[in-house]
């Protein structure tokens, strides 16, 4: 078993011993996730890509947790030369939403940044590029953070020709067919606040 | 008194009374200096018909002055343009200073051409030749500090020419110890070959300067950007063709009498090709209205030595056909230019734009210029290059025709942009408070829109003193009626019918085009185009002009690049630093000029005795 | 204060366009001094809807988000799904993936043709070439019942099972498109005026290919073989027989033929596809969709997409619903940072091309 | 000139003939071209069709005077030189005003029509439609070079710049042009190619490139007018092109042949081959067209 | 002599048959619908039988082919194309994103119901439509044109004030400039 991932253990070797607080394990051949302090990575990071060969930036992207008040920014390294991707996470407040940018590590972050600037709005300072990207004019809070309800802004905004009125929402359907239970957070975003 | 006396003294003491009247009454100063271009109108005229004739002796020398059907052409040619740029002056010039000064100066260039196309002897010639020079040179440093370099390399190559022609002079006298015209041509075939083709190769070089063939065009489009509009227009249409004036003389009362003569034309026929050629190349990537139409200019005057260099009958006809229009639609181009300058501030093509609203009229003239630049019936120009191309071709010029050919076609390029960037495009923001150029801006360009336009339809009507000239220059004939054209090989071209023709289309087509639909037919500000469905913001540019013929650029980059580019500027650079140690020389002391002069002069006799054995 | 470069709008509404998006160029001359890209003219808010709706709802939505090329999004979501829960697929449904996903990487090449040649102004290839596409998604339609949009491939398998005769029935159009690409390389590839047009323009160097992110063709047209299909491979990529074609030169005539020699591997995979396809079940039972709750936990899976390296991160905790499903395509970095930097200094006549040959497909940009 | 009543059949005929022929080639070569493609294509007269809806458009703009007589310039251009060119040879009616101008009067008053467009898209304060007209007007220097050559062999081998002795002189199918001086032809066909503006040398209104360029501004009946010179001017061409090199035609059934024969040359390469970008375009003229009207003329002095 | 009226109705018979016959559709793929357009247009199904084909620029063009959703932000630029085009015009809403939204009811971005923003002469409902479909819509257009029904600018031009509101109300900031007929 070991044999299998020995590039990917001798990788996470590195990571721990380099940055001692960091939570590195592997999850699957080829993947290996790495925790970190908000404040350690932006160092990680070029270190990753400076004596890790990290060279790709794969994918970079961001999950409201609000239950814990947080944003999780998630960084997904590739390597060429090891054939591994590192999923670099941290978590972020979500009320004092702000960040570095990797920008000058990976060209391609700006674009990231930008999305989720507008998406979540979080504020990558470094970046001066964080103008409209996707949406115009647009005045209500980020649409992507959980708490912005696309039904209702939709409802709100657009005219909805008759003849949807039925549509449910799926999760009334099941709780009615298996008595279910929902959780709380899940209620307060639902189609229908249920009581 | 005769006519050709009045002409002359009218114009001389008139140039010293406006100045005079400046400073006295100044409102009188316009009037006079129209009354004064207007009188010499009338006496030109009056000339043609009296054949007058002044000896005045000085000493051993005879100068006289004599109306010659070759004199008379130009003589109107000056008359009729020195009177409309003076009347367009009066407008153009009003917010400047110094005008006593503009309108003095003015006047003496005037009366140094007429001067020059009258006089029968080289003493006189040379004379005037130095006045109009001057009087140019002073007008070219007229308006700004930026002005002393481009009139110094103005200075410098009229003092080149002028150096020339006087060896030529001088040479001339000590061959045959005498310098009336007559004289000279008839001993002329009596010279050996050597001096010949020296005399002539010296009086091509001072004449061809002021005609800024290449490669002695440098000074030229500085000069013609930097002088005030109502002066380039008569710089660039009346001066410039003193030069084709004294290079008709030279080739066919001295030249043609050498053996060498069909060296010399095939010489400068390719030099005026090249000239054309490479002028147009350069007008191509102007940013500057006036400096593009400078160049334009320099490829116009190679295009008229080519017709004299030929020197059929029809070639000659074109070349001084398009001597005349030149004038006539450089003119309307530079006054169009100038009415731009005069309600915007600025020529430069980058920045100007969608004025053909604001001023219809520049925008006609504008637009009649080009299409006569071009050659494209049913206006003037067509005639003159089709006669240019046709005895081209007659006369086996092959590889000539084509080279032409290629300037003309390439000559559409220069003409669009110039139109396109002043007065088509978007209307923007900045220029919306323009208005139409005065009237008396606008009724000297539309006299000579209407002049191009008749004479496009009846090119007979100026080839009937031009065929009287070239009988004078020579036995020469050609066939033509008023308003039909022929070649050697007795293929016509019918102008009337193509102007019916073009006049019924086009008034059919674009009455059924205005009516139907008339109603419906809804005229949009310029900013409402097609932005790909974007709404373009405020300051946002949607006007196409900086680099607009970059892939032409690029695919003639080869040829322009390699080659003569960069001998071109190799020399140009070196000229550039020659003028540089010149300007130690010229600290701008008077006396030490004359100093120089002097010593010029006496290095110069030297010279011609040590190496010609001339004995002075 | 006007600017002194003219501004071009290049798009929206713009034939030379690729969907719809916007690419506002500042020119002197015809020369580009500055590209910008505005992307969000098809914006749907894709991650936002699936987050209200089901795992089994969401499939249906993520083909969306590549239109000339839904399959690999499918795929994605589906391994994702799988990975979270730690589902088996069989063996018949991985090799009926592997063809489904071959088939649409050749209908996506087919149509980047037509666009490459007519974007050249060669009308006569997309003519041909989008009406061969066609005889894919007519095996597409009897496949799956959809012409554009399949919703086959799902957690656990596949939606149903091949019809009878299907595979001799995509064995006869391989060889009809096998026969008909020799046609195209006289028409386009080895065409003198197509290869001029192409060679040497929009060109991404090795240096500049790894700093910029570049990914799939145009990453193996600068000459580096990187294939997700060979370095991570999914399905059973790993049983097959291919090769991953680079070129070198990194310009748009380096990045056509990869394509070009990519759509020949593809039919080689399809033979073997079909060739050696086992036979039994062609999904594995899944809950109810209404009732179906994966597990907590997340994945980060990419497929090769006809454009490059297709990635998905989803997050799931533990709801019916997904967490977090983010979509990373191609066009992400190819459409938007790439595009700008390698737009500067290229000619007018170029953008189209370049943009074509980048595979820049705004959908998968802003979802 | 004088006016009877072969000169007024002719000055009404020939426009009308030369709008069907040049509309009805149009449609074919939609029709050619379609196939070519594998597909159906449309009618024959979808060309017809086109210009009478746009013709019939309600409404219209225009951005100024230049842009609502531009089309007027080019349709002048288009009529006046198919005026001046002998349609059908030793016809009294269909000569026209052909003995009153000659070849190089021809090569000006094509220009007109490009010009008087030129400035109709120039009024038009469309960034595209300018970098159209500069893309054309560049692209016009590259290809009448080499025809402009062509024609000047031509000339000088014949001693006349008139197109009615050129067609006498043309009286034996042997003693075609094309066969005397092939390669004036080929230099003349190959400028051609850049005259009709077919692909490769569409560069002018590269849709893809930008918007269709100079037309992009236009619509309705300017548009519709536009289509209808280019259709007169396309059969005027023809003709030329037929007169000069291909012996003209004396009964109207040969002219059509010739002169479809000689309009599928632009047509066909045009279905395969991509444009060039404007540069290249102009150095192609330079290169083997230029070439050949050295050889032609070399070959004519020697 | 011929009666005026008669004349009038030959010449609207030639009218409606050649705007029938030839329909160009603006270069404009809205959505994702636009890729069913080559297919259309190309040799399976080869569009240019009934005299359709693509026109670069909304000046020279007369169908307006809105290819599925409309967000927000096209929705303004689509506005903008649909007025710089020249009447007679006709728009065509293509899928169901059109008609009622779609899968994409509850987005924030789409619009739900086109013909409250554009008029609309005919829809064609599908996610997508396949080719025959589009062509048989494109059928059905041609029949309203014979018939004189299809007379979405006149619609446009009458009610343009509650157009502009229905708009105005989707687009917060707006700065089109104005529309003078």
């Amino acid at each position: 078993m070991d044999k299998d991932f020995i590039n990917e253990n001798k990788t996470i070797e590195e990571i721990k011993n380099t940055f001692h607080s960091a939570e590195a394990k592997l999850q699957r051949k080829n993947r290996i996730i790495v925790k970190l302090r908000s404040d350690l990575i932006p160092p990680f990071l070029s270190y990753a890509k400076n004596y890790l060969s990290f060279d790709h930036l794969a994918h970079f992207s961001c999950v409201d947790w609000i239950e814990d008040n947080q944003f999780e920014l998630v960084y997904i390294l590739y390597s060429y030369e090891k054939n591994i991707i590192a999923i670099v996470k941290t978590r972020i407040d979500r009320e004092k939403a702000e960040f570095v940018t990797v920008k000058h590590l990976w060209r391609q972050a700006e674009t990231f940044e930008r999305e989720f600037h507008e998406m979540y709005g979080i504020n990558f300072t470094g970046n001066n590029r964080l103008t409209e990207f996707i949406l115009e004019d647009w005045d209500d809070i980020p649409p992507m953070r959980r708490d912005f309800d696309t039904m209702q802004y939709s409802k709100e905004n657009f005219y909805t020709r008759p003849g949807r009125e039925d549509a449910q929402d799926v999760r009334e359907v099941i709780t009615k067919k298996s008595g279910e239970k929902i959780p709380d957070f899940a209620k307060e975003f639902s189609v229908r606040k249920l009581k | 008194m005769n006519s050709i006396e009045y002409i002359l003294f009218i114009t001389f003491i008139g140039a010293g009374l406006t100045f005079i009247v400046h400073h006295a009454l100044p409102k009188l100063r316009d009037t006079l200096a129209i009354l004064v271009s207007a009188l010499d109108l009338y006496f030109v005229i009056q000339a043609i018909s009296e054949k007058s004739k002044v000896v005045l002796s000085i000493a051993d020398f005879h100068l006289i002055w004599k109306t010659t059907p070759y004199n008379n052409l130009f003589a109107v040619l000056i008359a009729v343009l020195g009177f409309l740029t003076i009347l367009y002056a009066h407008d153009f010039m009003s917010s400047k200073d110094r005008l006593g000064y503009f309108y003095m100066n003015f006047l003496f260039a005037l009366g140094g051409m007429y001067g020059i196309v009258y006089s029968q002897d080289f003493i006189s010639l040379f004379f005037f030749w130095e006045i109009m020079t001057w009087a140019s040179f002073l007008l070219v440093i007229y308006c700004c500090k930026d002005a002393q370099p481009i009139g110094l390399k103005y200075f410098v190559f009229s003092a080149i020419g002028a150096y020339s022609l006087l060896i030529a002079i001088v040479m001339l006298y000590s061959l045959s110890g005498n310098l009336e015209l007559t004289n000279l041509i008839s001993n002329f075939s009596n010279f050996s070959v050597s001096n010949q083709l020296i005399v002539v190769t010296l009086l091509l070089l001072g004449f061809g300067v002021k005609s800024a063939i290449m490669p002695l065009h440098v000074w030229a489009p500085g000069a013609y950007f930097i002088s005030p509009s109502p002066f380039t227009a008569l710089f660039s249409g009346a001066l410039s063709k003193m030069g084709i004036f004294g290079i008709g003389l030279v080739l066919f009362k001295f030249a043609a009498q050498s053996g060498y003569f069909s060296y010399v034309q095939i010489i400068l026929a390719w030099i005026g090709g090249i000239t054309a050629l490479l002028a147009t190349f350069y007008a191509i990537f102007q940013t500057d209205a006036k400096k593009l139409l400078a160049y334009s200019s320099i490829g116009q005057l190679g295009y008229i030595i080519i017709g004299l260099a030929i020197g059929t009958p029809l070639s000659i006809a074109s070349a001084l056909f398009l001597t005349i229009l030149h004038a006539a639609f450089k003119a309307m181009l530079f006054m169009a230019t100038g009415a731009v300058y005069f309600r915007t501030g600025t020529t430069d093509m980058n920045s100007v734009s969608g004025l053909i609203r604001k001023m219809p009229f520049s925008f006609i003239t504008a637009l009649f210029g080009i299409i006569t630049v071009s050659g494209v019936p049913p206006l003037g120009g067509f005639a003159a290059k089709w006669m240019l191309y046709e005895s081209l071709i007659q006369s086996r010029h092959y590889f000539l025709v084509i080279v032409v050919f290629a300037a003309s076609t390439a000559a559409f390029l220069y003409l669009y942009r110039f139109i396109f960037s002043l007065f088509l495009g978007q209307e923007e923001k900045e220029w919306e408070d323009v208005k139409e150029a005065p009237l008396l801006m606008v009724i000297p360009m539309l006299i000579l829109s209407a002049f191009v336009l008749v004479v496009g339809v009846f090119p007979g009507l100026i080839l009937d003193p031009i065929s009287q000239s070239m009988n004078y220059l020579g036995n020469f004939n050609f066939n033509y009626e008023t308003s039909v054209l022929f070649n050697e090989w007795g293929n016509q071209v019918d102008m009337q019918t193509v102007v019916n023709t073009i006049g019924a289309v086009f008034l059919i087509v674009g009455l059924i085009i205005t009516f139907k639909g008339f109603k419906k037919t809804r005229y949009v500000s310029t900013k409402d185009i097609h932005t790909s469905g974007e709404i373009p913001q405020e300051n946002e540019n949607l006007t196409y002009a900086v680099d607009f013929y970059k892939p032409f650029e690029r695919a003639i980059a080869p040829i322009l690049k390699s080659s003569i580019d960069k001998i071109y500027t190799g020399i140009a650079n070196n000229l550039e630093q020659a003028f540089d140690y010149l300007r130690y020389v010229y600290t701008g002391n008077g006396q030490t000029y004359a100093m120089y002069v002097v010593f010029f002069l006496s290095l110069l006799i030297l010279f011609a005795e040590l190496i010609f054995g001339i004995n002075l | 204060m006007r600017e002194k470069e003219t501004t071009l709008y290049f798009g929206p509404q713009h034939p030379g366009i690729t969907g719809n998006m916007m690419v506002k160029l500042k020119v002197a001359g015809d020369t580009i001094v500055k590209a910008e890209t505005h992307v969000g003219y098809l914006h749907r808010a894709f991650e936002k809807l699936m987050e209200r709706r089901t795992w089994m709802q969401s499939f249906p939505i993520v083909c969306r988000i590549c239109v000339p090329e839904p399959d690999p999004n499918e795929e994605n979501l589906a391994r994702a799904v799988e990975e979270i829960e730690g589902r088996e697929v069989p063996e018949r449904a991985k090799y009926i993936r592997v063809m489904v996903l071959e088939l649409s990487r050749l209908a996506a090449y087919f149509l980047w043709m037509g666009g490459q040649s007519g974007t050249a102004g060669l009308y006569t290839v997309p003519q041909w070439s989008v009406g061969d596409r066609d005889y894919i998604l007519d095996l597409f339609e009897e496949l799956t019942g959809g012409r554009i949009y399949h919703m086959y491939i799902w957690a656990g398998g596949v939606r149903r099972d091949l019809p009878e005769g299907f595979a001799d029935k995509v064995l006869k159009t391989m060889d009809y498109i096998e026969s008909r690409l020799p046609e195209y390389d006289k028409l386009m590839f080895d065409n003198a005026i197509f290869q001029k047009r192409a060679q040497g323009i929009g060109v991404i160097d090795k240096d500049k290919a790894l700093e910029w992110g570049v990914v799939g063709p145009p990453l193996r047209g600068c000459g580096i073989k990187h294939d997700v299909r060979k370095d991570e491979p999914y399905e059973v990529y790993d049983k097959l027989d291919f090769v991953v074609p680079t070129y070198e030169g990194g310009d748009i005539w380096a990045r056509a033929m990869v394509r070009r020699k990519e759509m020949e591997q593809s039919i080689s995979i399809i033979r073997q596809v079909i060739e050696k396809m086992p036979g039994g079940e062609y999904y594995n039972k899944v809950p109810t969709p209404l009732n179906w709750f994966v597990p907590p936990g997340e994945a980060y899976v990419k497929t090769e997409s006809a454009r490059g390296e297709f990635g998905y991160y989803v997050v799931s905790d533990g709801s019916l619903k997904p967490r977090r499903v983010h979509v990373r395509g191609p066009a992400y970095v190819h459409g938007v940072s790439l595009l700008e930097n390698i737009l500067v200094g290229a000619n007018i006549s170029d953008v189209a091309m370049i943009m074509n040959s980048l595979g820049v497909c705004p959908p998968e940009i802003e979802r | 000139m004088e006016i009877n009543w072969s000169t007024i059949l002719g000055i009404i005929f020939t426009p009308i003939i030369a709008f069907i022929v040049g509309v009805t080639y149009g449609g074919l070569t939609r029709v050619i071209t379609a196939r070519v493609q594998n597909r159906y294509g449309p009618p024959i007269f979808q060309n017809l069709l086109d210009i009478i809806k746009l013709y019939s458009k309600e409404s219209n703009i225009n951005h100024g005077v230049m842009q609502h007589l531009g089309p007027v310039f080019a349709i002048t251009a288009s009529v006046t030189t198919l005026f001046f060119v002998p349609v059908i040879k030793d016809s009294t009616v269909f000569t026209n005003f052909s003995f009153h101008g000659d070849l190089i009067f021809l090569l000006y008053i094509m220009v007109f029509g490009s010009l008087g467009m030129a400035l109709g898209a120039g009024q038009t304060g469309n960034p595209n439609s300018a970098i159209g007209v500069s893309r054309g007007l560049s692209q016009l220097v590259g290809y009448e070079v080499p025809f402009v050559m062509a024609l000047v062999a031509i000339m000088i081998q014949f001693q006349t710049t008139n197109l009615n002795d050129l067609l006498a002189v043309q009286d034996h199918f042997t003693k075609w042009i094309i066969f005397q001086s092939p390669f004036a032809f080929l230099a003349a066909i190959l400028a051609f190619l850049g005259m009709m503006g077919y692909a490769p040398f569409d560069v002018v209104i590269a849709p893809a490139e930008i918007a269709s360029g100079p037309p992009s501004e236009f619509g309705g009946k300017y548009l519709g007018l536009m289509l209808t010179s280019r259709s007169i001017f396309t059969f005027a061409k023809l003709v030329l092109f037929t007169d000069i090199f291909l012996g003209g035609a004396s009964d109207f059934i040969t002219l059509l042949i010739k002169t479809f024969i000689l309009y599928m040359i632009p047509v066909l390469t045009g279905i395969v081959f991509p444009r060039y970008r404007t540069e290249q375009s102009i150095r192609f003229f330079w290169s083997w067209p230029l070439f050949f009207g050295i050889i032609a003329i070399l070959v004519v002095v020697f | 002599m011929y009666n005026d009226k008669e004349a009038s109705k030959i010449v609207d018979i030639i009218k409606n048959f050649a705007r029938k016959h030839s329909l160009w559709i603006v270069a404009y793929g809205t959505g994702c619908g636009a890729i069913e357009l080559p297919p259309t247009m190309t040799s399976r199904y080869d569009a240019e039988r009934f005299g359709i084909r693509g026109s670069a620029t909304p000046r020279q063009a007369d169908v307006l082919l809105i290819t599925g959703y409309l967000s927000v932000k096209t929705l303004k630029r689509v506005i903008r194309t649909y007025e710089q085009m020249q009447e007679p015009k006709y728009v065509i809403g293509f899928g169901s994103c059109t008609i009622n939204g779609g899968m994409y009811w509850d987005s924030y971005n789409t619009i739900k119901a086109l013909d409250r923003y554009l008029p609309v002469d005919v829809y064609i409902n599908g996610c997508m439509p396949r080719p025959e479909a589009v062509i048989s819509g494109f059928i059905k257009l041609q029949e309203l044109i014979a018939q004189g029904k299809a007379d979405g600018a006149k619609r446009y031009q009458e009610n343009l004030e509650w157009y502009r509101e229905n708009q105005r109300k989707v687009i917060k900031n707006w700065r089109m400039p104005e529309y003078n007929w």
